[in-house]
C-alpha cells in the first residue's frame, strides 16, 4: 500500500505510514494527557501533606520558574518554526531551529536540576513527606520526558543530516514536534498548578 | 544475597514446582535441539512480526497461564473444602490467591483476547497486517516477558501475597518487605507496555486499514469491540502504569505515597487501582460480547439484531466504566453523597448491557440455530452471565455493599460475569476461530464434552459461593467456619469439573490435530465476515485483492456476487514487513531490567535500562523497508490454496 | 490551516505572544492581585486551558485535514481532558471531602494538619 | 442434546430458587439482629424482587428462543427471517424498563445510604454508645472511654442503643464486620471511619476483619456478646474494679504483629494514642518496624495460634 504515494501535501503526510504513525502519536499523546492527569491527581490529593518538610510556599521562587518557562515556551515555539521550514523545504533551516529548541531543552533541564538540588539542601527531597514525594514525581516526570526529547532529537538530526528530507525523515520530525509541544502543555499546567498555586495557598 | 534467600526454599509443593519447571524446560531443548528446530523456531516464530502468529503466540501463553491460575484455583478449593488437612498454611494461601487473581486477569484474560484481536481484526477488515507490525511483536514480547517475570516468583524470590488488588499499606515496603510484592510491580508494568502499545496499534489499524468503501458502521461487531476497547485501554493503562510506578518507587526508593510515614495517603492506591481496575473489567468482557454477537449470528444463520444498538451500548458502557471506580471501595467511609453519586452510576451500566442482552435473545428470534460448541458457549454465557450481571446490580447498591463487600458474595459476583463473560467467550472464539488459524476444526463430540464439563462444573462451584457469602464468609481465608463446609465442599467439587473440562478441551486440540479433518475451503461455517473469504491456511499477507465493500456482512454479500479475494486482474505486488530479531531482544533486556529491579540491584537495572534505550536507537536508524510479494508469487500461493 | 506556503509564519508568532502573555498575566493574578484564593486557581487554570488551547490549534496542526486522521487527533485530546478533570476532580471528590464527619472532638485532623501551614 | 440443554437451565434456575426460599431464615445476612442489618435486608430484599423478575423473563425467553428456533428437520419456512435487522420501537422499550428499575433501586438505595450514616431513628433516647474499634496486625481493640475499659478480641454491647463505631487501624487496612448487626466499613491508619451499629436481639454474634491485611487474616475474629443494659453496666463494673490498668509498654507489646488472647483492661490506650489521628498513624510502624516481615507460619489446626476465649 506504501507504493500509493500522494504527490502534494506535507512529505510527512504523502505515505500510509506517515499517516499511520502520526495519527497512532497522537493516541499516544491521549494515553499520555492521562499518564499525567494521574499525577496532578495524586499531587492534588497529598496537597499540603508536607508533614515535617518544608511546605511549598517557602521554597517556590517565581523568579526561576518564570525563567524555566519562557525557556519551555520559546523552545515549543522555535520546534515550531523548524516544522515550518522542514515543510518550506529547507533542510539547513530544520537543523538550525531544531538545534535551538534542544538548546534551550538543555537550559530548561539545567534550571530545574538546579532548583531539585536547592530544595534537596533546604531539607525537601523525595523521601520526605508524601506530599514531596509526589511534587519530585510529577516535575520529574515531565523532566525525564524532556530528557528522553533531547535524546531523540539529537538521534533524528543525525538521520537528517545522513539522509535528507524523506516522507520517513519528516514523519520523523514532526512527530518529535508534536512530542515538543505536548510537554510545554504539560509544563504549562505544572507552572500553574503546582508553582503558582503552591505560591498562593 | 545468599542462594537459600534467592530461591524459596522449604516447601514441598514449591519443590515439585521447581522440579516440573527444570523437566519441562530440558524436554523442551532437548526436542529442539534433537528435531534440529532451533533456527526454525528463531526464524518462524521467535522473530516474526505477522499478526496471525503473534496471535498464536498470545493465546498459546494465555493457555499455559490458564493452566497455572487454574491449578491455583484447584488448590485454593483443596484447600478450603479440607481446611482441617493443612494442605496449605495461611501465608501459602495467600500467595496463592493473590497469584490466581493477577495472572487470570492479567496474563490469562486479556492476552488470550488479545491473541484473538491480533488473528482476527486484520483479517475482518481486510488489511494486511497491523499498522505497526514491529511493535505489535514488541507488545507480545512485554507482555511475555512480564508474565514470565510474574511467574518465576514462586520459586525465586517468593510470590506477592498482598492480593491482586495489592493494597497498601499492606503492600508497602515497611509491612511486606522482600522482593514478593516488587514481582509483582514489575510483571504487571512490563505487561502493562505491551497492552498500551496493542491499544494503540489496534486503533489506528481499525481506524486507517479498512478495506476500501468499509464505513465504520460496515464494520463487523468484533471489530467495534476491538475499538472501544482499545480506547479503554489508551485511556486507563497509563493510571495503572502511574499507580504501579509510584508504588516501586515508595517501595525501592523510600517515597512515601501510600505510606504510614511521611503524611502517605494509602487509601490513594486503592483509588488509583479501581480508576485503572474497572475499566479493565469491561476491556475483557467488551471483546467477548464482540465475540458472542459474531458466533451467535453466524449460527443463529441471521443477521444480528439491533447493530447500532449494540455499538452505541458498546460505547455508553465504555464511556460509563470509568465513572464508577469508587463501587469497589464503598466501604471506605467516602461519605454518603460520594456513595450515593457511584451507586447510580453503576448500576446505570446495566441498562446498555440489559439491551445488549435482549439483542442477542432477538438475534435467536427466527433464527434457525445451529448447536455447534462455539454456539453452545455463546449460548450458555447468556443465562449465566445475566445471574452475574443482576447480582452486579445488587453489589453497586452502596447501603446493601457493606454487607456483600470482601465476602463471598463478591466472589462468586465476578466470576459468574468473568467466566461466563471473558472465559466462555475465549473457548468460543477459539473455537469458532479454530479452522482459520490452524486448518482444520476442533472435534465437535469431544468439545460439547468438555463444554458441558465446564458448564456445570461453574455453576456448581460458584452458585453456591453467593449463599456462603451471605453467610458471612469473607474472601481470602484459608480457614473456615464449620457451618460454611457444605457449600465449600460443593464448590470443590464444581471447581474439579471445571478442570475436567479444560483437561478435555487441551486433549481435544491435540486429537483433533492428529484425526481432524483438514479444511479445503477457507469458509468453515459459511461465515459472514470477510475473515472467512481468505483460504485455509491463511497466505502471509492476507488478501490478494478486495473488492469494494458496501454494507455489513461483508463476505456474505460477496458469496452472493461470486466475489473472491482473489481477482487476478487486479493483483499488485503487496508490500510486507521483514522479520526482526529486535523486539524479543528489546524486551529481553527490559526484562533484565526489571528483574534486577526487584532485587533492588540498581546498578543492574540502570545497565539494562540503557540496555533498552541502545535498541530503541538502534531500532531509530533501522530503515528496513520490508519488501514486497511479486504478483507471480501471489498468483502460485493462491491457487495452490484455493485448488485452482 | 497549514501554512507551508507562505514565508512567514504568522500564526506560530501568534501564538508565541499570546502564550508570553497569558503567562504573565497568571502571574499576576496569582501573585500581584488581591483575588480571594478560589478565584485565583480558577482564573489561573482558565489560563493554562486556553494556553494549552493555544500549543495544540496554533503549534501542533491538531486539525489539518492533509493528515488523513481525520478528527481523530482532535478526538482524542478532547477524551484525554474529559478523562484528565474526571482523574483530577474523581479522586479530590472521592479522596478528600469523604473523611469529613461532623461528630465530637476527632474530626478532620488530617485537614487541620494539611492546612496549619497554609 | 437440544433438549438437555433447556431442562438443564430450568432445573438449575429451580435449585437455585429453592436453595434462596428455604436458605433465607438461616443465612446471616437474612437474620438481622439489629436495625441497620435488618435495613440492608429490607433493600436487599427489595432489590432481589426485581432481580428474580429479570432473570425470570430472560430464562423464559431464553428457553422458548432456543427451543423454538433450533435448527430441525421439517420447520415451518415462515419460522425463518434471517434478514431482521432491528425494531426501533421493542428497542426503546427494553432500553426503558431497565432504566426504571435502575431508577426504582436507585432512590431507597440513597436514602439507605443516608440513613446509615446516622444513628438509627429506633435508639433516639439516648445518646450512642461510643467505642473505639482498632484494629492492629491481627487483632482488635475496643476501647470504651466513657467507661474508661478496654477489651481486646471481644466486645461487649447493650442492647437497643446505637453504638457509634470510631474505626481506626494501627496498621494495615482492615474492615470491622459484624454480619449479624449490619454492613462493614473500613479501618486505616491516620484516618477515623465512623460506622453506627444496633443489636435489638441479645446474644454472642460473629465479627471479624474482612478486609485481608496479611497472614493472620483469617484469625482476627472476634465475639460480640450483646446483653442488656443492666447485664452490661454490670459487666463494666466488673472489668473496671477486676481488671488492670492498660500501660503503655503492655500496649506497645501487644501491637506487635501476632495473634493474641482475648484480654480486658480498667484504662484505654487512648491517653497515649489514637491511631485515628494524624499523629497516631505511624506508631506503631515506628515501634515494630522489623516485625512485620516476619512469619507467624499460621496453620489451620495450630490451636496455640487461635484466640482464647479467656478473661471475661
Amino acid at each position: 500500500m506504501s507504493t500509493h504515494e500522494l504527490k502534494t501535501g506535507p512529505l510527512e503526510y504523502r505515505t500510509q505510514e506517515g499517516q499511520m504513525s502520526i495519527l497512532g502519536f497522537w493516541i499516544f499523546l491521549g494515553a499520555e494527557v492521562v499518564l499525567f492527569s494521574t499525577l496532578f491527581a495524586t499531587y492534588a490529593v497529598l496537597f499540603g501533606r508536607t508533614a515535617d518538610a518544608p511546605v511549598p510556599a517557602d521554597l517556590f521562587e517565581p523568579g526561576i520558574t518564570l525563567v524555566m518557562t519562557f525557556l519551555l515556551l520559546t523552545s515549543s515555539f522555535t520546534c515550531g518554526l523548524a516544522i515550518h521550514q522542514m515543510r518550506a523545504g529547507s533542510l539547513k533551516g530544520l537543523i538550525t531551529w531544531l538545534v535551538i529548541t534542544l538548546g534551550l531543552g538543555l537550559g530548561f533541564l539545567g534550571f530545574e536540576i538546579y532548583e531539585f538540588i536547592h530544595y534537596a539542601h533546604e531539607g525537601a527531597t523525595l523521601q520526605s513527606s508524601s506530599f514531596w514525594s509526589a511534587f519530585f514525581v510529577l516535575a520529574g516526570t515531565h523532566g525525564v520526558h524532556v530528557t528522553l526529547g533531547i535524546g531523540w532529537a539529537v538521534l533524528l538530526i543525525i538521520q537528517l543530516v545522513k539522509r535528507g528530507l524523506t516522507p520517513v525523515t519528516s514523519r520523523k520530525v514532526f512527530v518529535i514536534s508534536l512530542y515538543w509541544h505536548f510537554l510545554d502543555v504539560i509544563w504549562i499546567f505544572i507552572f500553574t498548578s503546582v508553582y503558582l498555586i503552591g505560591m498562593v495557598v | 544475597m545468599q542462594l537459600d534467600e534467592f530461591f524459596v526454599t522449604g516447601e514441598p509443593l514449591i519443590y515439585g514446582g521447581m522440579v516440573s519447571i527444570v523437566l519441562v524446560t530440558s524436554a523442551i531443548i532437548f526436542l529442539l535441539t534433537y528435531l534440529k528446530r532451533w533456527g526454525w523456531l528463531w526464524r518462524e516464530w521467535l522473530t516474526t512480526v505477522d499478526h496471525k502468529k503473534i496471535g498464536i503466540m498470545y493465546i498459546l501463553s494465555a493457555l499455559a497461564m490458564l493452566f497455572r491460575g487454574g491449578v491455583d484455583a484447584l488448590m485454593m478449593r483443596v484447600q478450603l473444602a479440607f481446611p482441617n488437612m493443612n494442605f496449605l498454611n495461611s501465608q501459602h494461601y495467600n500467595e496463592i490467591f493473590t497469584t490466581h487473581g493477577t495472572v487470570m486477569i492479567i496474563f490469562m484474560a486479556m492476552p488470550f483476547l488479545v491473541g484473538l484481536m491480533n488473528i482476527i481484526v486484520p483479517l475482518q477488515i481486510g488489511a494486511r497486517d497491523f499498522a505497526f507490525p514491529f511493535v505489535n511483536a514488541v507488545s507480545f514480547w512485554s507482555f511475555f516477558f512480564g508474565a514470565m517475570l510474574f511467574n518465576i516468583s514462586f520459586v525465586i524470590g517468593g510470590s506477592p501475597d498482598a492480593g491482586w488488588t495489592s493494597y497498601t499499606p499492606l503492600a508497602g515496603a515497611a509491612l511486606s518487605p522482600g522482593p514478593g510484592q516488587n514481582f509483582y510491580l514489575m510483571g504487571l508494568q512490563l505487561a502493562g507496555i505491551g497492552t498500551l502499545a496493542t491499544g494503540i496499534n489496534l486503533m489506528v489499524t481499525i481506524l486507517k486499514m479498512r478495506a476500501p468503501g468499509m464505513k465504520m458502521f460496515d464494520m463487523p461487531i468484533f471489530t467495534w469491540s476491538t475499538l472501544v476497547t482499545s480506547f479503554i485501554i489508551i485511556f486507563a493503562f497509563p493510571i495503572l502504569t502511574v499507580a504501579l510506578a509510584l508504588l516501586t518507587i515508595d517501595r525501592i526508593f523510600g517515597s512515601q505515597f501510600f505510606t504510614l510515614t511521611g503524611e502517605g495517603m494509602p487509601m490513594m492506591w486503592a483509588n488509583l487501582f479501581w480508576m485503572w481496575g474497572h475499566p479493565e473489567v469491561y476491556i475483557v468482557i467488551l471483546p467477548a460480547f464482540g465475540i458472542f454477537s459474531e458466533i451467535i449470528a453466524t449460527f443463529a444463520r441471521k443477521q444480528l439484531f439491533g447493530y447500532k444498538a449494540m455499538v452505541w451500548s458498546m460505547i455508553l458502557i465504555a464511556g460509563l466504566s470509568f465513572l464508577v471506580w469508587v463501587h469497589h471501595f464503598f466501604t471506605m467511609g467516602a461519605g454518603a453523597l460520594v456513595n450515593s453519586v457511584f451507586s447510580v452510576s453503576t448500576m446505570l451500566i446495566a441498562v446498555p448491557t440489559g439491551v445488549k442482552i435482549f439483542n442477542w435473545l432477538a438475534t435467536l428470534y427466527k433464527s434457525r440455530i445451529q448447536m455447534t460448541t462455539a454456539m453452545m458457549w455463546s449460548l450458555a454465557f447468556i443465562p449465566s452471565f445475566v445471574i452475574g450481571g443482576v447480582t452486579g446490580v445488587m453489589l453497586g447498591m452502596a447501603a446493601a455493599d457493606y454487607q456483600f463487600h470482601n465476602s463471598y458474595f463478591l466472589i462468586a459476583h465476578f466470576h459468574y460475569v468473568l467466566i461466563a463473560g471473558t472465559v466462555f467467550a475465549c473457548f468460543a472464539g477459539l473455537v469458532y476461530w479454530y479452522p482459520k488459524m490452524f486448518g482444520h476444526k476442533l472435534n465437535e463430540r469431544i468439545g460439547k464434552h468438555s463444554f458441558w464439563w465446564f458448564l456445570i462444573g461453574f455453576h456448581v462451584c460458584f452458585f453456591p459461593q453467593y449463599f456462603v457469602g451471605l453467610d458471612g464468609m469473607p474472601r481470602r481465608v484459608f480457614a473456615i467456619l464449620p457451618e460454611w463446609m457444605p457449600l465449600n465442599v460443593i464448590s470443590t467439587v464444581g471447581a474439579f469439573g471445571m478442570g475436567v473440562g479444560f483437561v478435555i478441551f487441551v486433549y481435544n486440540i491435540y486429537y483433533s490435530y492428529r484425526y481432524s479433518k483438514r479444511e479445503e475451503k477457507g469458509d468453515a461455517w459459511d461465515g459472514r465476515t470477510l475473515e472467512w473469504a481468505t483460504p485455509t491456511p491463511v497466505p502471509f499477507y492476507n488478501f490478494a485483492t478486495l473488492p469494494e465493500i458496501n454494507g455489513r456482512d461483508a463476505f456474505l454479500s460477496m458469496k452472493k456476487n461470486n466475489e473472491t479475494t482473489f481477482d487476478e486482474e487486479r493483483l499488485e505486488p503487496i508490500h510486507m514487513p521483514s522479520n526482526t530479531g529486535q523486539p524479543i531482544i528489546m524486551m529481553a533486556i527490559l526484562a533484565f531490567a526489571s528483574f534486577a529491579l526487584v532485587f533492588e540491584w540498581i546498578g543492574l537495572a540502570v545497565i539494562g535500562l540503557i540496555g533498552t534505550l541502545i535498541m530503541m536507537g538502534i531500532r531509530s536508524f533501522d530503515y528496513d523497508d520490508g519488501y514486497h510479494v511479486e504478483v507471480d508469487e501471489i498468483k502460485k500461493i493462491e491457487r495452490s490454496a484455493r485448488g485452482l | 490551516m497549514s501554512k507551508n506556503t507562505k514565508h512567514v509564519p504568522v500564526q506560530h508568532i501568534i501564538g508565541f505572544l499570546l502564550s508570553i502573555v497569558l503567562t504573565l498575566l497568571a502571574v499576576w493574578a496569582a501573585l500581584g492581585s488581591n483575588l480571594p484564593v478560589a478565584w485565583i486557581i480558577i482564573a489561573i487554570m482558565a489560563l493554562a486551558i486556553i494556553q494549552a488551547g493555544i500549543q495544540l490549534f496554533m503549534f501542533m496542526h491538531m486539525t489539518e485535514s492533509s493528515s488523513g486522521g481525520g478528527h481523530v487527533p482532535w478526538n482524542m485530546m478532547f477524551h484525554g481532558f474529559v478523562l484528565a478533570a474526571i482523574i483530577v476532580a474523581g479522586s479530590l471528590f472521592t479522596m478528600s471531602f469523604g473523611f469529613h464527619h461532623d461528630h465530637g472532638s476527632h474530626t478532620d485532623h488530617q485537614e487541620e494538619s494539611s492546612h496549619q501551614h497554609d | 442434546m437440544k433438549h438437555m440443554t433447556k431442562n438443564k437451565w430450568f432445573s438449575f434456575f429451580l435449585i437455585g430458587a429453592v436453595m434462596l426460599l428455604s436458605g433465607c431464615n438461616q443465612l446471616v445476612v437474612f437474620d438481622p439482629k439489629g436495625p441497620v442489618a435488618q435495613s440492608q435486608k429490607d433493600l436487599i430484599m427489595y432489590s432481589l424482587i426485581f432481580m428474580m423478575i429479570i432473570v425470570v423473563v430472560v430464562f423464559v425467553l431464553f428457553a422458548f428462543m432456543v427451543y423454538k428456533f433450533r435448527d430441525r428437520p421439517n420447520r415451518k419456512s415462515s419460522d425463518y427471517d434471517p434478514d431482521i435487522h432491528g425494531n426501533t420501537m421493542i428497542e426503546i422499550i427494553w432500553t426503558v424498563i431497565p432504566l426504571a428499575i435502575v431508577i426504582a433501586l436507585s432512590i431507597p438505595t440513597v436514602q439507605t445510604i443516608y440513613d446509615l450514616e446516622k444513628p438509627s431513628a429506633e435508639g433516639t433516647d439516648e445518646e450512642p454508645l461510643v467505642i473505639y474499634a482498632t484494629s492492629a496486625d491481627w487483632k482488635w481493640f475496643f476501647s470504651y472511654p466513657e467507661q474508661n475499659i478496654e477489651t481486646v478480641n471481644y466486645l461487649h454491647i447493650p442492647t437497643g442503643r446505637d453504638i457509634e463505631f470510631r474505626l481506626s487501624s494501627a496498621d494495615s487496612m482492615a474492615a470491622l464486620w459484624i454480619p449479624a448487626l449490619g454492613g462493614q466499613k473500613y479501618n486505616m491508619a491516620g484516618m477515623e471511619t465512623v460506622l453506627y451499629l444496633q443489636a435489638d436481639e441479645p446474644g454472642v454474634y460473629d465479627g471479624r476483619n474482612s478486609n485481608f491485611n496479611g497472614e493472620g487474616f483469617a484469625k482476627q475474629t472476634f465475639k460480640v456478646h450483646a446483653e442488656s443494659k443492666e447485664q452490661f453496666e454490670d459487666w463494666v463494673q466488673s472489668i473496671q474494679i477486676e481488671k488492670p490498668a492498660l500501660t503503655q509498654e503492655q500496649y506497645d507489646t501487644l501491637l506487635e504483629p501476632g495473634l493474641t488472647n482475648t484480654m480486658a483492661f480498667s484504662s484505654t490506650h487512648l491517653q497515649w494514642v489514637d491511631h485515628g489521628t494524624n499523629e497516631g498513624r505511624d506508631y506503631s510502624i515506628e515501634r515494630h518496624e522489623d516485625a512485620y516481615g516476619k512469619l507467624l507460619h499460621l496453620e489451620n489446626i495450630n490451636k496455640s495460634n487461635q484466640p482464647q476465649e479467656v478473661g471475661e
